[in-house]
């Protein structure tokens, strides 16, 4: 094996076996040297939970990873490749800048004040595609919330997991955790801010952040008119989990979603539903 | 052993064929040579050891024109294409160049036993069992010759160690080249009839040398260019024939037993 | 300081890959390569200074020289003796692993008795006291002058001094008898003296000068007589004269090595050798092709008037009427008489196979009649007379026991049998025995060391040292021309539980209060040893060969008897020089015994021809074969498993052979099981296809069982000779049997 | 707890059936356990083997699983080189697949040498001239690769991708894993070839020595063309199997067309070439030898038909049903056709590994049978169940197929 071993020998055909036998053992070591330091490097500047949503994206159904500007009727068809981040997006940037917003047909203004679709959402907040909402307090501090529709999905949570004052989230990082049923269910960070303040469920919202930067950035957020639309296509999704399950219901005229949709059919995958809803398959 | 300057040997063997009467004095002098085990109860001829092994054969007429014959296989020490050599995955075989022996390393051996695949004078053993002798027979060891252990391949070497001693002695004696008379190996020794002719090949004045060239001898499945160094002779047609006719047609329909 | 589990993990972590980094792991690997090159268990062999001894092989009659190689004291090979005049350099494949016997699992060290533990026949320890005692008290209620309670000792090596110690120790207790059995090789020469009026003393074949051998299934290639002879005539053969080249014509219904390697193989039908004998005596006499003037001067019952000579009986074997019975086609009987007849001096010899027994009677004497025929007594190259070793025997007191071989021993007329340990390497069926013995209360002592064989059978047990460890003397094999005598030493310490016989047939007469009278010859066995020697010496006859050097001396260069013993006792060996021609007295054709021509005549037909009924209804024969040494009698070496489980070249017991037509005739398979059934039992073998075998016959082996090589065999596993038929005269060669899966 | 490691919104049957399921699996494993001890603790003795069948059902296992794993190889080949990304809906199992296979070739390996310990010195002293060194090296190395290729699917279960150094390592893994599949490839085009190469170079055993290019002979490149035309029907069978056992669809029907396609073109290639061959050695090598070819078909039950059967049978015919567009559209077609592809290729393993050594090479030499002992047996089963373990506890735990998810909710 080396020279010095018995057995040894400098012929070419012993030279060429080990030859190729080191070389893969280099490539193989070589590759996996390159993982770890790529690894390890990644780790430690903490980027795990960027390319958790990054695989968490990649893993969403392309049925899940609609533009929102297909859900307003800009585009016939559009997948989003940027993980729901649209600040860097420059076709996100242009459709804005031409100010072309097509209203979607579907929008029917007969809602309630801050009632779409049976949903209390009201139009002055902010909502991240995984529905959580955002609001921008006066003081410039952020409040964070679950939506109207999550909390339907989930109702009464046995259990919330708040991250401590002073955490800094990330956008489509974790924001926080739920349990219920024994499913773990994380929720994303609808922006970049460091939490100052938890409150919980009977508080109406979760989190108060500041912002990381100057600013708090909130351009990905949907808003106003691509609230209706995008909350039809989520009862779409809804239904389409659900009917995998076999249970058959149209909740899209069925009016307001139950108080805790869970509670009503316990038989449910709903750890599948809850997964697929907010955006964790 | 530093053997560069020393006359390339090819130790062989002619076994003559019209002189084996099968008694197997080879196989048991062999057996105490090389300190091989007595075989367990549940061993058979396919598990025993036996470095040398007498068969059997005949002409394959019925009773009472059948004629039968013996024919001794040690390791035929091939000379060429040496199917066990090439196929050792770490050098457990190998062919000493100054005497042409191939020689087993029973220590490097993992007990893959390739070799015995790669053979086709199924001349390679395997160590099925430990090694066990009655107690108290273990002190009739041979002191030239370890035992080797469960789980390795073992063959015929022309009793190497004899060399080795045939060797030391013509060293102490301020000679380069060993006495011929010095090495027979333990189965020629012990065969009673003088059927087993041991010597170097190389040397055309070598009694063996001079038999081989007499005519009437044959080597076994020479048309596998493997060169066996062991030569066997008969002045009988049939068992000439017999011993080269390649495959054995299955007779009949006769049920097989392994 | 707070250990967290955290604390641990990197501790153990760090310890982990910091030990990587010290030689602890390489020394590990290192140490586990070693261990696994080198098991502790298995065994080293001795290391010592290297010695060459020289001594005599004692397994069988033959008395093979042997080289000994040993490390400090222990021998660990033997090797043959170049140039001995005796084995001529040879040792058989039995002979080769002797230096094993004394580690035979299968031992016993100490004296021992059989008991019935639940059924089942165990050898359970005995003092050597109890022993003595239980035989004085047997000895003391023989009453003398009734000879169906007699005392015998069965030694199958007779000529030796301690034979002569059991001959007389049997002279002084009542109705001892001594009792030997059929040598290899020598039944024809047994019968040949009786044939003869007047004593002519022993004879042997001068295989070295003859120039064909008919041998009536004699396995002379495969440790007949003193094999080494015969190897060496295979030896030289290849340089011989094509002409002049020995011819062998082997008579048997098996495919024995010896018929295999035989020129000419004459498979005749089983138990039919008389017929094809008197066949070939018919072809002789009427082509006028044997020795008229011998058989004119010397043969008294050749021709007679009353319609019972020789000649009568020769005419009704026409070879028509011979080939109806053996087999063998007219042509090829008159064609082997004409070959006998070309090629003298020819010899013709029986004795049968190992395993399958002695011919009979009968059959010998038309054998040895077809010697006697050819004129070969008395010429070199036929059956020529030695002269007897020098013995105290013959200078001093004779003894008056009689000589008897076990045959003709009458029936239940043993009441104590002492089986002797040396061995004549053949078989013996216990029922031969058994039938000897009282049908109650006989008692059996056997002094062999082995647990096997007929020792299984055995009352008692005393065993006596084994081979090389005890000083023992090795006379003339049966089948020499000329007497030789040599020693066989002590190389090694024979275990304390062990007595030598000598000693023991002392410490008994003691016990049983019979004056012992041999101990005017020494007090000690070597003492009596030596006093032979002596008497070698005196008579100043022959040549010692030395072992060491390998020369062969004139006795009258030696120069003391002291030398002469130690010679002797370093693996010498005396040879005689060659006798004078002898004379030979008249001799009956037919034998001696009564109603000779009747019984011949009933022989001539065939065993078979005895019951001729049952035949049919059996439908195959049974016919036994063995090795010499190895038909489960005496104790063979473990490492013959080579010859036999590790390579088949020799049969275990209960293997056996049919012919493939045979056995898909009878629905057997190769290599498949099948009982085999004969009036004496069933046993259940393994059948293997051959095409060389007999249609009808099966052969099966009489040889050691596997347990042989590695346990004792006391609970005894079945033996085909069990199931033979024992004929009226003793042979067991051929049964009727029926053999199905 | 169980529910946790599942892979969201996939269903698995409850604990107590998949308990219920590897139950006699885990028994069948102690047993070969067991028997696998009594092999090391007390020697070959256990099993049937002998000096004439000094290879066995083992080696036969071996040869036979490690061509059936060429799938991982060849998937993964087709996957990251040749960028067949339809595969990526098979590429998780077949990893699965490799790694048992190889894994399990490898455990039996170990007990099946007489001296497990010194396994090692084979890279010590390797004698490169050896087929079973080039075996040996490169079924270490590529087992090495099919662990590194496997630790990502096992990093993606449910409750170990939580951990976010796992995730990160396990993001960057998947990155370089076409740097893997090429050196897997590489690795297993040289052991694929070089098990058959084991056998090719037996001159002493005419049956089944072949000449062939350099110091390979033919049936170095035979066996790499058979087990990577085998590697894709043995996928396509075991997904068909799951898919049935679980009742679930795993895969979209073109991606098993896919596979059969890709099966049947291989095949057809080398059944070109194992004829061509088989002619060669009927016509060349074998008289060169001098035997008769058909002298070693003459020995019942090892007949002629048995080259019909593995050429024709399991090899021509499969061959045409899987490049038969509208054949391979019937999955009653196309699965029977991947399971003669498979059968063929155990066939041709037994035909190397048994029949060559079953048959006398010397004159008076018998032909000679074996049975494997139960311990061989159990051991032989033990890997079978070994597998089903691992894939039953992959197929549960871990995202083994990507669409499967998808297929459920259309």
């Amino acid at each position: 094996m080396f020279p010095g071993v018995y057995g040894f020998t400098w012929e070419p055909g012993n030279l060429i076996f080990l030859g190729i036998f080191y070389s893969v053992v280099a490539i193989i070591l070589g590759t996996m040297g390159i993982v770890l330091v790529r690894s390890l490097k990644d780790f430690q500047s903490q980027k795990a939970d960027q390319i958790r949503w990054k695989l968490d994206f990649e893993d969403l159904p392309e049925g899940n990873r609609t533009c929102r500007h297909e859900l307003t009727g800009e585009f016939r068809h559009r997948t989003c490749e940027r993980g729901f981040d649209c600040r860097e997006c420059p076709d996100h940037a242009k459709l804005v800048a031409s100010k072309i917003r097509t209203i979607h047909p579907g929008y029917e203004t007969g809602d309630e004040e801050g009632c779409i679709l049976g949903f209390d959402m009201p139009l002055e907040r902010q909502y991240h595609r995984g529905h959580t909402w955002v609001m921008t307090e006066p003081d410039g501090t952020t409040t964070v919330g679950l939506d109207d529709f999550g909390s339907r999905l989930i109702g009464e949570p046995d259990e919330v997991r708040l991250p401590a004052a002073g955490t800094s989230l990330h956008l489509n990082g974790t924001a926080w955790h739920f349990k219920k049923n024994g499913s773990d269910l994380r929720i994303l960070s609808p922006v970049d801010g460091e939490v100052i303040q938890t409150g919980g469920k009977k508080a109406g919202w979760y989190l108060k952040l500041k912002p990381l930067g100057k600013k708090m950035d909130t351009r990905h957020l949907l808003r106003g008119a691509e609230i209706r639309p995008w909350l039809a296509r989520e009862m779409e999704r809804l239904e389409f989990s659900l009917a995998a399950d076999g249970v058959g219901m149209s909740l899209a005229d069925g009016g307001a979603l139950v108080e805790d949709l869970s509670k009503e059919y316990p038989s449910l995958d709903w750890d599948a539903v809850w997964g697929q809803m907010f955006l964790e398959p | 052993m530093d053997t560069k300057n020393k006359k390339q040997h090819r130790y062989g063997m002619v076994i003559d064929l019209d002189k084996c009467t099968g008694c197997g004095a080879c196989m048991v002098a062999c057996a105490v040579e090389n300190n091989i085990p007595p075989a367990t109860a549940k061993a058979t001829d396919r598990t025993g050891i036996t470095w040398v092994r007498v068969y059997k054969f005949d002409n394959g007429l019925p009773f009472p024109n059948n004629r039968s014959a013996y024919i001794p296989m040690p390791c035929q020490q091939c000379g060429e294409h040496t199917p066990c050599v090439s196929v050792c995955p770490q050098k457990a075989v190998e062919v000493d160049a100054a005497s042409g022996i191939v020689a087993q390393i029973p220590v490097r051996c993992l007990g893959c036993r390739y070799c015995m695949t790669a053979c086709p004078y199924h001349a390679r053993y395997f160590n099925w069992w430990d090694p066990v002798w009655p107690a108290g027979m273990e002190k009739t060891l041979n002191p030239d010759v370890s035992p080797r252990m469960r789980g390795v391949v073992e063959k015929c070497n022309f009793c190497h160690e004899r060399l080795q001693a045939a060797r030391a002695k013509a060293a102490a004696e301020g000679r380069d080249e060993i006495d011929p008379s010095d090495y027979q190996p333990a189965c020629v020794e012990a065969c009673p009839t003088g059927a087993i002719t041991f010597g170097d090949l190389a040397d055309p004045n070598s009694e063996v040398a001079q038999l081989v060239q007499n005519g009437h001898a044959f080597r076994m499945l020479e048309t596998l260019g493997t060169e066996p160094k062991v030569y066997y002779r008969s002045d009988q047609a049939w068992v000439r024939q017999i011993a080269q006719q390649e495959v054995q047609k299955p007779k009949a329909k006769e049920k097989v037993h392994g | 300081m707070k250990i967290s589990r955290r604390d641990l993990f990197k501790f153990v972590g760090g310890s982990a890959v910091g030990a990587f980094l010290t030689p602890i792991p390489w020394k590990l690997i290192d140490d586990a390569a070693i261990w696994s090159q080198n098991w502790s268990w298995i065994p080293r062999p001795l290391h010592g200074e290297i010695r060459t001894k020289f001594t005599t092989c004692t397994l069988c009659p033959a008395g093979c020289g042997a080289r000994v190689r040993c490390v400090g004291d222990q021998p660990v090979m033997l090797t043959g003796v170049t140039r001995h005049p005796v084995s001529r350099g040879t040792l058989c494949p039995a002979g080769l692993g002797g230096h094993h016997l004394p580690y035979h699992p299968g031992r016993a060290l100490q004296p021992l008795q059989r008991v019935q533990k639940n059924g089942k026949i165990e050898f359970a320890p005995v003092s050597r006291e109890a022993v003595e005692a239980a035989l004085a008290a047997a000895i003391s209620r023989l009453k003398p002058g009734t000879p169906n309670e007699s005392i015998v000792i069965l030694d199958q090596q007779p000529g030796r001094t301690i034979s002569r110690v059991y001959r007389r120790f049997l002279e002084s207790v009542p109705n001892g008898v001594y009792v030997t059995t059929s040598a290899l090789g020598g039944d024809t020469l047994c019968v040949l003296q009786e044939m003869m009026e007047k004593p002519y003393g022993p004879v042997g074949y001068d295989l070295e000068n003859t120039r064909m051998i008919l041998s009536f299934g004699a396995p002379l290639l495969d440790g007949w007589g003193t094999p080494g002879r015969m190897m060496e005539i295979i030896k030289a053969q290849g340089s011989k004269d094509p002409d002049y080249r020995l011819k062998i014509i082997q008579v048997e219904t098996r495919q024995s090595r010896t018929a295999s390697f035989a020129d000419e193989w004459v498979a005749i039908n089983p138990g039919t050798e008389a017929a094809f004998a008197l066949g070939l005596a018919h072809v002789l006499i009427h082509e006028n092709l044997y020795d008229q003037d011998l058989i004119r001067r010397k043969a008294i019952d050749f021709r007679k008037k009353d319609g019972r000579a020789y000649l009568n009986l020769v005419e009704q074997f026409t070879p028509e009427y011979a080939a109806g019975i053996s087999g063998i086609a007219p042509d090829r009987i008159i064609a082997t008489a004409r070959t006998l007849a070309q090629n003298a001096p020819a010899i013709v010899i029986g004795g049968g196979d190992p395993g399958g027994g002695p011919l009979g009677k009968e059959e010998e004497t038309a054998i040895a009649g077809l010697n006697l025929l050819l004129g070969g007594i008395g010429r070199p190259g036929g059956i020529v007379a030695r002269r007897e070793v020098p013995d105290i025997m013959s200078t001093s007191h004779h003894p008056t026991v009689p000589e008897m071989e076990i045959r003709d021993v009458p029936d239940h007329s043993i009441r104590i049998l002492i089986l002797d340990a040396a061995e004549s390497g053949n078989a013996l069926p216990w029922a031969l025995l058994e039938r000897k013995l009282v049908p109650q209360g006989a008692l059996v002592v056997s002094l062999s060391s082995y647990l096997t064989g007929l020792t299984k059978h055995a009352g008692y047990i005393i065993p006596a040292p084994t081979y090389l460890e005890s000083i023992q003397d090795v006379p003339a094999p049966i089948d020499a021309t000329t007497a030789s005598f040599s020693l066989s030493s002590a190389l090694l310490t024979a275990p304390a539980g062990v007595t030598e016989p000598f000693e023991w047939v002392k410490r008994l007469a003691s016990v049983a209060g019979v004056p012992f009278v041999e101990e005017a010859q020494g007090s000690t066995y070597e003492a009596q040893l030596k006093n032979r020697v002596e008497t070698i010496y005196r008579a100043k006859r022959g040549t010692v060969f030395s072992s060491g050097d390998g020369k062969t001396v004139p006795i009258a260069e030696i120069s003391s008897a002291d030398q002469l013993w130690k010679l002797l006792s370093e693996g010498g060996c005396w040879i005689d020089s060659k006798a004078e021609t002898k004379p030979m007295p008249n001799f009956s054709l037919l034998g001696k015994t009564k109603d000779n021509f009747e019984r011949l005549q009933v022989a001539g037909q065939g065993r078979l021809s005895r019951e001729p009924g049952l035949v049919a209804a059996f439908g195959f024969i049974l016919m036994p074969f063995g090795w010499r040494g190895a038909t489960g009698n005496g104790q063979i070496s473990p490492l013959m498993t080579k010859l036999f489980q590790e390579s088949g070249l020799r049969k275990l017991s209960g293997q056996t052979a049919v012919n493939p037509e045979t056995g898909r005739a009878f629905g057997l398979t190769d290599g498949g099981q099948a009982w085999i059934e004969t009036e004496k039992g069933a046993m259940k073998v393994e059948v293997r296809f051959d095409a060389a075998v007999m249609p009808r016959v099966i052969e099966a082996a009489v040889g050691p069982s596997v347990e042989a090589f590695s346990t004792a065999e006391t609970q005894g596993t079945q033996n085909i000779l069990d199931l033979c038929h024992l004929d009226d005269d003793c042979a067991w060669r051929v049964t009727r049997a029926r053999v199905t899966t | 707890m169980d529910k946790q490691l599942i892979i969201r919104g996939l269903r698995r049957s409850p604990l107590s059936k998949f308990l219920l399921w590897i139950l006699p699996w885990v028994a069948l494993l102690g047993l070969g356990l067991y028997a696998g001890y009594l092999c090391l603790a007390r020697g070959l003795n256990q099993t049937n083997m002998d000096n004439r069948f000094a290879f066995g059902l083992w080696i036969y296992l071996d040869l036979t699983i490690i061509a059936l794993g060429a799938g991982a190889f060849f998937t993964g080949f087709l996957l990251y080189i040749l960028k067949k990304d339809q595969l990526k809906a098979v590429i998780n199992s077949a990893v699965v697949l490799g790694l048992i296979c190889y894994s399990g070739a490898i455990v039996v390996l170990m007990v099946d040498v007489g001296q497990p310990l010194r396994a090692w010195f084979t890279f010590w002293h390797p004698n490169v001239h050896s087929m079973l060194t080039e075996v040996t090296f490169c079924i270490t190395c590529y087992l090495t690769v099919l662990l590194v290729e496997y630790a990502p699917l096992v990093l993606r279960n449910r409750k170990l991708r939580q951990i976010p150094s796992l995730l990160v390592f396990e993001f960057h893994l998947h990155k370089v894993m076409y740097v893997l599949a090429g050196v897997g490839t590489f690795l297993s085009f040289f052991h694929q070839g070089s098990l058959g190469g084991l056998y090719g170079v037996l001159r002493g055993r005419p049956f089944a020595f072949r000449e062939g290019i350099g110091i390979w002979p033919s049936t170095f490149f035979l066996f790499i063309l058979s087990a990577i035309a085998a590697g894709p029907s043995f996928i396509l069978l075991t997904t068909w199997l799951v898919s049935k056992l679980s009742k679930k669809e795993l895969v979209k029907r073109e991606v098993l067309s896919l596979l059969g396609r890709i099966s049947g073109i291989l095949l057809m290639v080398y059944v070109l070439f194992k004829t061509i061959d088989t002619l060669i050695w009927i016509n060349h090598t074998a008289p060169a030898s001098g035997f008769n070819p058909f002298d070693f078909y003459s020995w019942e039950p090892f007949g002629t038909w048995l080259l019909f059967a593995e050429i024709v049978v399991c090899g021509l015919l499969p061959a045409i049903i899987l490049l038969d567009k509208k054949r391979r559209e019937q999955t009653g077609w196309l699965v029977s056709a991947a399971f003669l592809v498979c059968v063929g290729v155990m066939l041709n393993r037994f035909v190397f590994t048994i029949q060559t050594l079953a048959l006398p090479t010397l004159p008076f030499d018998r032909f000679l049978s074996y049975v494997p002992s139960w311990q061989e047996t159990a051991t032989f089963l033990a890997v079978v169940a070994y597998g089903v373990l691992i894939y039953s506890l992959s197929f549960r735990y871990l995202p083994l197929f990507p669409q499967e998810k998808e297929l459920r909710q259309s």
